[in-house]
This record gives C-alpha cells, structure tokens and sequence, in this order.
C-alpha cells in the first residue's frame, strides 16, 4: 500500500527536480508583478536585479565547483574583499588600467589556491575548517593593506566593467533610455565557460566523479588532490572577478564588501539543486539559484522588509535547502 | 591505596596534552615580556592592569566556549554563538532598562529585578540552541550549515528586535554583574561546572561517547536526538549568559555586539586539545585556549600592532591547531586500522 | 505453545528487509528455544547481519513480525531491544574509542550515585570494581583499564565487547563473528565465555564463519543464502560437507527466485 | 602445454603491508601467465583484497616487488598499473554512482576531440563505444546514459567490469565478481571470464564461492592470516581441501 504511494512520488521527483525551479521562478515573478504592479517588471528594475546579481553569481558559481566536489568555500566573500582592496590599491598607485583589471583576478587566483594546498597538502579534517580560518585571514589582510578605510578612484575602464550600459537605442530609437547592463553579459560569457569546462571536458567529469565518489576517482587513476587545488583555485579565480565587477558598480573598495556573501552564494547554489553533499548540480540551476535569491532580495527592498528580517529569512532559507537536499538523498537512496 | 596510585599515574599519563598547552601559554607570553623588555621597555607580565583587562576580556569568550568544547567532543559544530551573544544581550537589555529612562522599549517592564533579565537573556540563548539541535539532530542537516543559519538569522533578529538601535539605561543591580571580578568569577564557575559535568555525569559520558563513536552510542541504547538537543540547547544557553554579562559590562547592548566570537570560542577550544573529529577535549583545556587567544590580543595591544594581524593570526592558529590535532589522531587511529 | 517443548524464546514471522530495491533479507522465519545455543552462518551479503539488526532494533524491518519472550515486539531504537533483555556484540565493534574500559562495558547503563536524569553523577569506582569482576569471569586479562579503547589491541577489544553483553544479566545474547579477529589464546577465551553462558541457560545466537567453532558451540546451525534462510541443522546430525553445500547452494541447486535483480 | 608454458607476465615477491602495526600481508607471492586464471581463496582478512589493491597501484607494498613482463615496477597510483594493462574490478564496485554508465566506464580516460589548443569531451564517441563494448558483453541496460545509481545491484557489477575490460587489459584483477549478483548473471560473469582468457588476459579472482573457482580457474592458491598457505593447479585438488585451506588447514 504505503510503497504505492511512494512509487508515484518517485516518479514525479526528477520531474520536480528538474522543473521545479522554473515553476518557482515563475510564481516569484507572478508574485512579485502582483504585489508591486507599478515598479516590477520595469526596465529599470530588471536591469537592476541583474546588476545585483552579477558579482554574486560569480560567487556562487565558484562555490558551486566546491560544492560538487563534497567540499565547501567559506571564505570566497573575503576573498572578493581582498581582491577588491588589492585592486584599488593598485589603481591608486596609478598602474595602468590594463595591469589594474589583472590584479583582482590574480589575488583571488592566488587565495583559492591557498584554501586547495592547505585543504589538500595539510589533509584538513573538511574543507569547512581550512575555508573558516582563511575567511579571518583574508579579511583581516584586506583590512591590512587598506588601513580598514573605503578606497575609491577608479579608472573608467574599470568602472565600465561592473557599470557599463549597452544602449538599446538601435531596439527602442534614439534616446531611448532602456539598455543592457554590460555585467550581464560578462555573466553570461563566464557561465557559458564554465559550462563548457564542467560538461565538455575530461576535468569537468572529474569534478563530479569525485564528488559523487572519491574512491572510484582515485581508483580509476584521477589525481584528486590535484583536482581540488584547481577547483578551489577556479573559485578563487571566480571571486577575484566578481570583485572587478563589483569594483565598477560601487566605484569604490570597502571594508564590508562581500561580507556574508559566501551565505547568499551557499543558498543560491543549494536551492539551484546542487546537493550539499557532492555530485550534483547544474552550472544552469546555479544561474537560475542566483536569480531567485536575487528575485528574493529585490522584492523584499520593494516591499519595505527591514534588512534586519531580510537576514533571518536568509538564514532560514539556507536550512531550508539544505533539508531539501537531505530528503531529496533520503528518497534517492531508497529506490 | 594501589588503586588510587594507579589512578594518579593513568591520569598523569593523559596529563601532557594540557600540561603542553600550558607551556604555549607560558611561552607566548615570555615571547612577548621579552620582546616588551627590547622594543617597548616595560614588562608585559608584572602589569596588573593589563591582566585584569586581558582576563576580564577572555572572560565572555570563555563561556562560549565552554559551550562550544561539549558540542565539538560531540564531534558537532556550534557557529552561531557571537550571534547569540548579540540577541540574548538585546533581549536581556530590553527587560532591564531603568525606569528614569523614559523611552523605554517596554515602559511597563523597568525596575526589574536583576534576576529577570538574566533569565530572559539565557532562555533566549537555549531557546535557539534547542532550535539548532533539534534542527541537527531530527532533520539529518549537518551542523555547520544549521548554526550558519542560526548565525545569520539570530544576528537578523538582533538588529529586528530594537530596529537597530543600542539599548540602554540599564538597571545598576544588572550592570553589576559586568563590573568588577564578577565575568571572571561567572566564566570560572561555568568551566568548574562543566568540567565537573562533563567528568563526572551521564551527560558528559553520552556526550564523548557520541562524539567518539555515534553508532557505538546508539546501539549501546543512548537515546541520540535527546542528547544533541540537550548538548546544543545548552551551547545556546551559555552563549546567552555570554550575552548577559556582554551587556551588563557595556551597560548597552546592540546588535553588532559579539561578532565573530564563535571563532575565538572554537579556536580556544581547539587551542586546549579538543580534537574536531569529536571524542576527545577537556574543559580545562579550553581554559588554556581561552587564555592563550587573551595573552595574543592583549600581547598585540601592547606591542602596538596593527589589530588587523589579529584576525590573520586568529586564522592561522585555528589552522595550525587543527593540523596538530589531525597528525595526533593520525597517529592513535593508525594502530587500529583494519584491512 | 507444546508444553513438553522449551519455551520459544524468539520467534520472527516473514522477516524482510528491503535496501532501496535490494531485497537484503526476504521472508525469514526463525525460532530459538530458551537456553538454546544456534549459529548462524552463510555466504557474505546471505543477509545474516541484516537479520541481527533488525532483531536487535538496530533497523526496522521493512515488514515481518518478531515474537520475544512470547510477546510480540516492536523495536524502534537498540534501546527497546537492550530493555527487553537483548545483548549483542556486533562485528564491527560498537565501541567509543576514546573511552575507557569501565565507560565501555556500561555505556548506555551506567552505574550513579542517585539519578538525576542525565545530570546523574556517577559512581566511577563501582563501575571501575564491576569492569574488573566482569572481565575477570571472562578470563580476559587487561593491565590497565583505565586507559582508552584505542590503545588496545584487535582481541581486547572484542573481549571488551564480548563481556559487555556477557556481564549483564539478560535473556538473549546476540554475537556477530565474535572471534573473527582474534589470535589463538583469545578465541579460547572468548569460547569459554560462550560455554559458560550455556552452562547458565542464556540463549546465544552467533554468526560464525569458523565451521570448527559452530560445531563445538552450538545445538543448531541456521544456514543463509542469498537473503533467505535455507536451512537449520541440528549439529548433532550433519557434518561440514552438508552445510558448505548449504551455504553455496550446491546440492539444492538454486531457484530463480532468489534472485537479486 | 606444461614442458612450455608462457613466460610470466605478472609476479609478486614477498609483498608485505602493514596498517599502523596491524600486519595485512606478511611477505606474500603470486605469479599469473597469460590467458591463466588464478583463483585466491581465503577467509576474511587473509588478506586477499590487500594483496590485489597492490597489485593495482592503490596501495604501496610495504616490503617486495612487483614485475611485469619480467621488470621490476613500481606503482604510485592506479594509473600508473593502468597504463601496463592492469585493471581491477573492486569489490566494493568503485563506480561514481551519480555519473551516467558510459562517464563511468571511460572515468579518467574519456575520449576527447580536439578543438584549436582544446580537448572537449567526446559525448557522441562515448556513447558509442560504451554501447558497443556493451553488447559485446551483452551486458543489458536502458541506456548507456542511464545513472548508475538507478541500475541494479548486479548490471552495477557488470558495468564495473565492462570498465575494467573496455580498454585492451592484460591483467584483469576481480575481487569478488560474483558476491552480490543473481545466479543467472553469475554464469555470464564467469562466462565473461572465460572469454578473456581465451583472448589470452591473465585474470586474478578473487571469491568466496567455490563454484565460482572450480568452474572458471586454471590454478587456486590460498592466502592465511596474510601469508600463502596453500597452491595448486585445480586438477591436482578438490573442493573439500580447499575449504579446508580457507579455514588453515591442510590434508
């Protein structure tokens, strides 16, 4: 009787899987088109939501690869912040815009490949312990290059990364004010990347098989720890140039920048149906996690909700999806 | 009386752990008398002042970590308690403001008694532990990702709870318990009871032999889901009580206080042995920790350094500590290993 | 019940365990009489370990009944089965390794002063002066026992194991390869503790891979295939040719059905 | 046959393992020749599984020598007994349950294509390969998409031998191929087996089943508390005394 039941849910699991999340995305906009008819779905507040996510996803996206590989990334936020810091420094010394652009993605390079030796090389109980500490070391070296003060001043070329607009006066006629965030389409580009690499090359299939499982992996000749130093270095990497994308849109580097963030990306991750414990996800459901936090975010500022709840329904939200993810194993192992 | 030598010499045989501990402690601050004596011409030791304030400081942090070391032994991760310190001291503030203060968040509720207050900030503290613990033990989510959102979410709520503004006006038989010797005198009965707690009772047993061998505790009839709930309830509470005197030594409380305790809490408690792997720590250890992060920032202050290698160093001992302690469980589990 | 017959002390009706679409153990049916000494042996994945921990309410059978001391029972915790007087050793060694000995043998059942729910404290010495008493009717010698179980070699442990089930009075004892790890002198011990719990009239149950052993130990042998009980021998009538081919499935042959696709 | 037998083309000397001070192998040897098929018995412990996980690179021996093809070797890692043509089926199967058969099967060694500078993977060349090598083995699935964690115990099985046959092995090493799987994909299995040795592949297996040893093995030798105890070519022994050999005792 009782495994009747359970069949039928079985079965509609994937669909619910693989679907769900556009369902959720659609009610949100629904939603969110009801509750603020006005402002929603104005160009103005799309293109912003878009901006809002764009350092995030990229975030997310390297927290993603961790999270593939059964690992964890506590510390991308301070690493962005670190990045972030390190640029403007070095825009302030008057380097050239060319070697500025370089640096922030090359200090976050450098840091994920920090968090991957010690993970590896010092045999970390869980990425979680190595990621906590350099979360504090980070920040705090951040805070040390810059004095702990905001730093602004950035060349153009670097603003128009993170602010850039492409004009849609070919679309809409001159003058028109409707346009296309330029982060956007660095975004996509970089998602597109990582997409192909996750799915199109040998590393990318590595990346899952040892998530899925570590033994079989080493077993068929993979090196592993040379795996995790990449992905980690990759989500580093990933961090450093959500900082330049940050850097253009805020036109100034602050101690706070990226402070929690790593929570937000966790969530976006969790909720676009990677499981926590390794071996699944999408480089899609990612995108499509980053937008319903962003979604999320935009239509709480709309509605007025404090910061302060904002906060807790982050947190919540966060155990949410990981429960989600828990039941979701729970029916996985018992077919 | 043969018995009691053997006692004394099994128990000398596991002494080293924290006699070593102690010897880092002692080593450090000698680091930095030395290097006061060279650089800045004073002693770093034999300045009363700077003892009280380093001990007074290490004492809020102490409690947390009290909390913290039961629920590492059981192998489990607490990460929201600095959040905890800022909600319980908001909520424990808001009950014990002076009635001369005529904006009181509840003008009906001032002039308490010191003891309500008090209470109020430690419930509020084992009512979100118990939130994290049931969360942990009934729903199968690890530990580090339930007190992560307990961490943000209890910040959140300290910030909702006064729309983030400080609270304060407070009672003067509530602020009392922030002066003086009382966090010392507080923190050092914590740790006594814990560490008697955690020795001599069930509780403490349950707790290593869960943190030790979780199937092994479950088919031996230890009821596994009561017993998370109880160990985390009581982190929450403890970090409360740390909200409590937080509060009362600042004579406000706000939203912002308490951030990033949970880590010094962990490091301490992994500074004074307390293996993550779970099954292994003592509170007398921890009590080491809790002085050795004391001497570091206290040592730092006076040296004049930049407070910002604070946190750097902070990271790279927590780190450090935790390859000590894998190369240490390394060792032990080897010998039993099967084919 | 016969009253000429011994008391039926365990009894499972159509058994079944099912892991996801694995059918561990299918349909058991399995009687031990009071006092009686059986050993269960099989095939690696025959489900014979699966069968002890639904049992021993270390998992919950997927459907079936199982009658303990004539009353039908219903495990949900190993602590249901401890209370109803089911000890079991398991194989791979329930022990927390960073305790001690005495914290070992009472785990779960801990000796204290006066009961304080889990704040009782306890009685240390006593438990330290029963560890001793205990190990010292099983014969097992251990120098110290105040150090750690992960200071211990493969046989004290089991030993340690082994006389945490044997040292508390109950009504079934369950061993899952209780010498598997042991050397030559350890195994002698640990048979000699099985003697005496015979001698005592309490009920054992044993998985054993040691055909040599099974047949010094006990009165009956239940054989496993495949997640099913083919057969139960008394010892007294079979010889080691008869229960290899049960175990492999030679003579009988083996239906489709037991299949495990 | 007998006065000119192959060469050896895989041999073990005194390989020793220890854990710790838990000794697994004590000085153990093994030789294998081409198209033989050893069979190694042994209780739980004796130290079988030690023994292969060497002889595939993901354990270093403590003590001995390996050689292959007569020269000594060394290996640090699977791949490097990989690349000699050695391939293990684990017995706990070593397959990434959330990849799909045809990932699974080609797992460290996918066929790539090349594009400028770049190796993209080869889906198309994947899914042909792992279909052909799996009806060449008549191995039945859906799909050579289908996730691992949705088939069965035993197509599990035969998917994890499939891989450690897909790439031209010589060695074949199989901890017990038949522990979990239905009588009639025991007889494919062994069936399987013995068309490698027709191919002229060594294979080492490992079991507990002496229906298993008897029906496809050459030779049997037994391993006891992590030494050899007993050695013989199957004509020469019967099945009493080699369950009497698991259990350490000799006629």
């Amino acid at each position: 009787m009782e495994q009747k039941d359970d069949t039928l849910f079985i079965k509609l699991i994937p669909y619910i899987d693989k679907y769900g999340i556009l369902l959720l995305i659609a009610i949100m906009l629904l939603v969110l088109h009801l509750l603020q008819p006005d402002v929603f779905f104005s160009w103005r507040n799309i293109t912003n939501i878009f901006k809002q996510i764009s350092w995030q996803s990229m975030l997310a996206l390297g927290v993603f690869m961790v999270i593939v590989t059964a690992g964890i990334d506590l510390s991308v936020g301070s690493i962005l912040m670190l990045s972030l810091m390190a640029l403007a420094i070095s825009s302030r010394a008057g380097l050239p815009w060319q070697i500025v652009v370089l640096v922030a993605p090359a200090v976050g390079l450098v840091c994920g490949m920090i968090n991957g030796l010690g993970i590896t090389i010092l045999r970390m109980p869980h990425p979680f312990i190595m990621t906590l500490g350099t979360l504090y070391i980070f920040r705090g070296v951040g805070n040390l290059i810059s004095g702990g003060v905001p730093i602004g001043g950035f060349a153009n070329q670097i603003r128009s990364i993170g602010n850039g607009k492409i004009k849609l006066e070919w679309l809409y006629g001159e003058g028109a004010a409707q346009y296309i965030p330029s982060s956007l389409i660095i975004i996509i580009i970089i998602y597109v990347i990582f997409w192909i690499f996750l799915n199109q090359t040998k590393i990318g299939k590595w990346i899952y098989a040892i998530g899925g499982n570590p033994g079989a992996a080493r077993a068929a000749g993979i090196n592993v720890n040379r795996i995790l130093v990449l992905v980690y270095t990759l989500c580093g990497f990933l961090a450093g140039i959500g900082a330049l994308i940050l850097a253009g849109r805020t036109g100034s580097a602050y101690p706070n920048a990226g402070l929690q963030s790593e929570l937000d990306a966790i969530a976006a991750v969790i909720i676009g149906g990677a499981s926590f414990f390794g071996g699944r996800g999408t480089v899609l459901g990612v995108f499509a996690g980053v937008f319903i936090m962003g979604l999320l975010r935009n239509g709480l500022n709309l509605m007025n909700v404090s910061v302060f709840w904002q906060q807790v329904l982050i947190g919540s939200i966060i155990i949410l999806a990981v429960y989600i993810d828990v039941l979701r194993r729970q029916f996985g192992t018992r077919k | 009386m043969i018995q009691k030598q053997k006692n004394f010499i099994s128990s000398y045989r596991k002494l080293p752990p924290e006699f070593n501990i102690f010897l880092v402690l002692l080593g450090i601050a000698l680091v930095f008398e030395i290097l006061g004596w060279i650089f800045i011409g004073q002693s770093f030791l034999l300045n009363k002042r700077r003892l009280v304030i380093m001990i007074l400081q290490v004492s809020v942090i102490g409690i947390i970590a009290v909390g913290v070391t039961q629920v590492i032994i059981m192998a489990g991760i607490d990460l929201s308690g600095g959040s905890l310190v800022a909600l319980s001291a908001i909520v424990a503030a808001s009950l014990a403001q002076n009635s001369t203060y005529t904006k009181a968040i509840y003008p009906h509720l001032t002039d308490l008694p010191f003891i309500v207050p008090v209470l109020a900030g430690i419930a509020c503290g084992l009512f979100a532990g118990f939130i994290s613990g049931s969360l942990i033990a009934r729903t199968g989510i690890p530990p580090f990702i339930a007190t992560l959102g307990m961490l943000v979410s209890a910040r959140g709520a300290a910030a909702w709870y006064n729309n983030g503004k400080p609270v304060s006006f407070l009672g003067d038989d509530f602020t009392a318990l922030g002066q003086g010797a009382w966090p010392v005198l507080i923190f050092l009965v914590v740790a006594a009871v814990f560490h008697i707690l955690m020795r001599y009772t069930r509780y403490g047993k349950h707790t290593y032999a869960i943190g030790s061998n979780e199937e092994a505790a479950r088919v031996a009839g230890i009821n596994i889901v009561r017993h998370k709930i109880i160990v985390y309830s009581i982190a929450g509470a403890l970090s409360g009580l740390a909200g409590v005197v937080t509060a009362a030594r600042a004579m406000s409380a706000q939203a912002g206080m308490g951030m990033m305790y949970e880590l010094d809490a962990i490091s301490a408690a992994v500074i004074g042995g307390t293996s993550l792997f779970g099954g292994r720590g003592r509170i007398a250890g921890t009590l080491f920790g809790v002085l050795i992060l004391g001497v570091i920032s206290s040592g730092f202050v006076f040296m004049r350094i930049d407070a910002y290698y604070q946190d750097m160093v902070k990271g790279a001992i927590i780190v450090g500590a935790v390859i000590v302690d894998h190369y240490r469980n390394k060792k032990m589990r080897n010998k039993d290993k099967d084919t | 019940m016969n009253s000429e017959e011994k008391k039926i002390i365990l009894k499972t009706e159509g058994l079944t365990k099912h892991y996801g679409g694995v059918k561990a153990l299918h349909d058991a049916d399995f009687t031990l009489a009071d006092g009686e000494h059986v050993a269960i042996v099989g095939d690696n994945g025959a489900g014979k370990s699966t069968f002890i921990r639904q049992v021993t309410g270390v998992e919950i059978p997927t459907s079936g009944k199982i009658y303990f001391d004539g009353n039908l029972v219903n495990f949900k915790t190993p602590a249901d089965a401890k209370k109803a007087g089911i000890e079991a050793v398991y194989q791979n060694l329930a022990l927390a390794d960073d305790l001690d000995v005495p914290s070992n043998i009472f785990l779960g059942q801990e000796e204290t002063y006066f009961n304080l729910g889990p704040f009782s404290f306890l009685n240390e010495n006593k438990m330290f002066k029963q560890s001793i008493d205990v190990l010292a009717k099983t014969g097992i010698k251990i120098p110290d026992i105040k150090i750690t179980m992960n200071n211990m070699s493969g046989g004290q442990r089991q030993c340690v194991a082994i006389s945490r089930s044997a040292g508390f009075a109950s009504k079934l004892i369950i061993m899952d390869e209780p010498t598997a790890a042991l050397g030559v002198q350890e195994t002698k011990q640990v048979e000699k503790i099985i003697r005496s719990l015979k001698e005592n009239g309490v009920p054992l149950i044993m998985i054993s891979h040691n055909l040599r052993q099974v047949f010094n130990l006990v009165e009956k042998i239940w054989v496993f295939r495949q997640g099913q009980i083919v057969g139960c021998v008394e010892t007294s009538k079979t010889d080691g040719n008869e229960i290899v081919s049960l175990i492999t499935g030679v003579k009988q042959g083996v239906g489709e059905e037991a299949s495990f696709i | 046959m007998i006065s000119n037998p192959p060469d050896i083309i895989l041999e073990a000397k005194g390989i020793s393992k220890y854990f710790g001070t838990i000794t697994a192998l004590e000085s153990a040897n093994l030789s294998l020749r081409p198209g033989e098929v050893l069979g190694v018995v042994g209780d739980n412990g004796a130290g079988k599984s030690t023994l292969m996980k060497v002889l595939s690179g993901l354990f270093k021996q403590s003590a001995g020598s390996i050689f292959f093809e007569g020269k000594k070797v060394e290996f640090s890692s699977p791949r490097d007994s990989q690349n000699l043509g050695i391939e293990m089926v684990y017995q706990d199967l070593a397959l990434a349950e959330n990849l799909p058969i045809g990932d699974n099967i080609f797992l460290g060694r996918e066929p790539t294509r090349k594009f400028g500078p770049f190796k993209f993977l080869d889906h198309k060349q994947k899914r042909q390969l792992t279909e052909e090598h799996l009806s060449r083995l008549k191995i039945n699935v859906k799909s050579a998409d289908q996730r691992v964690e949705e088939l069965s115990g035993g197509q599990r099985q035969a998917v994890a031998i499939a891989r450690a046959t897909a790439f031209d092995a010589k060695i074949v090493i199989m901890d017990e191929p038949t522990a979990a799987l239905a009588v009639k994909e025991v007889g494919k299995v062994l069936d399987l087996i013995k068309g490698l040795k027709n191919l002229g592949v060594g294979v080492i297996v490992i079991s507990h089943r002496m229906d298993d040893i008897f029906t496809v093995s050459d030779r049997v030798m037994a391993l006891f508390q992590g030494t050899n105890f007993a050695e013989s070519h199957l004509r020469e022994t019967s099945r009493d005394e080699v369950i009497g050999w698991i259990m350490g005792k000799k006629i």
